[in-house]
């Protein structure tokens, strides 16, 4: 339980997903990435548009492992975390 | 108790007719049907598409309703929501408690699409006769929701 | 708009599926059913008979109805009360409420049932095995009926 | 418009109606009886158990003209008056 994560699904929903013009993908995320707020960060290298997304406040929200987290939450044997705008159904 | 996630069109009448049915301890059902308005923000809607989360939503669905029954002496709840397609006057959503007194019926009906609808993980598309777009989260929705809050 | 008062059994759910049918401006629906319980303070209840004081009943659920009217802007209001006498299960009344918003169909619909158990001239004859005996009105329906004073 | 009342109905409801033995009567009560009230200690001489009920507060409420009246409501003009125990409708 060192912060290292392996083979982490990483899923986007409504405009975020087609920003970043993928609905999922898998990664192995470097060990320095250990909370989902640095997870954010080194995505945004890789897709600018969710860069973008994620410079507004509020905007992108995340859940680990089917779970809504914060920036703070770890990642360590976490398997799949999820990126989407705040929900709209009902 | 249920929760269903729906992919084509449901019938809340239908689904209220079965519900509760044949129970001699209910003394009230209050139900909440969400449907899709023609027209929204001034603009025509042509159809509405609802994204989901599979697997996160059953789960937050089940949670909402395990809080719900922790909540209020609930004898049945049923949550039936849509996903995917669907065209204006379809419903989208609906509630339904029982329970043997009427204020814990209304109560926890409020409750369960006030936080179904801040907690659970759908996302809407409207398409207009000038192009899809996201429906943006309401303030009221996030204000609704935290009067339960405690 | 409709209100009635009927004699013989009714059923919600079809009742409901003709609510608000074909409208597109119409987003969310509330409605709540009260049901005869088979029990009540710890005693069987073999039937139930719903006095009530013909014209004034009308008078004052039309009244009722046309201030939910005023407080909420609501598309459409069905309320059905049956009288005479029924059986457990079986619906005593059914108040139904549509708007293009979810929070005034919701508390339209509490605010009806609520002011409907206050102000509208009708009695409940429980039937035991026992004897007959009416129903004694309950402070928490005031108490709900006040929320709404103003 | 000096309080005279002719043929009034007078309609009881419930346990009310129970207990009276009547569910309607058509009266003309004297003059003097200008108010619900009034109306109220009148039909108590005529009826015992009517009385009975009236002497326990909140327990018998009247409408007149199928509106909740109060006992200083006046009766001139009125062509009916309902007496009942508290709704329990719904």
């Amino acid at each position: 339980m060192n912060g290292t994560v392996e083979d982490m699904r990483v899923r986007y929903f409504a405009w975020l997903r087609q920003r970043v013009g993928l609905a999922e993908e898998e990664l192995e995320p470097p060990t320095e990435v250990r909370t989902v707020g640095a997870l954010k960060a080194w995505l945004g290298e890789r897709h600018p548009r969710f860069a973008e997304a994620c410079a507004a406040p509020g905007v992108v929200r995340a859940a680990v492992d089917q779970e809504f987290a914060e920036d703070d939450r770890p990642l360590a044997g976490v398997r799949e975390v999820a990126f989407f705008p705040p929900v709209t159904g009902g | 108790m249920t929760v269903r996630i729906v992919e084509g069109p449901f019938d809340p009448a239908a689904e209220l007719a079965g519900f509760a049915r044949g129970r001699e301890d209910v003394g009230g059902i209050a139900s909440f049907t969400g449907i899709v308005r023609g027209e929204h923000g001034g603009e025509s809607i042509l159809a509405m598409t609802l994204e989901h989360y599979p697997g996160m939503t059953e789960r937050q669905l089940a949670r909402i309703e395990a809080e719900a029954r922790a909540r209020w002496p609930l004898l049945d709840v049923l949550v039936i929501h849509r996903v995917g397609r669907m065209l204006p006057g379809e419903p989208i959503v609906l509630v339904a408690t029982a329970s043997a007194h009427r204020a814990a019926a209304l109560e926890a009906c409020s409750f369960l699409i006030d936080w179904l609808k801040t907690r659970a993980p759908f996302w809407k598309l409207e398409e207009t006769p000038s192009g899809a777009r996201w429906v943006e989260a309401r303030a009221s929705d996030d204000a609704a929701a935290a009067r339960w809050e405690r």
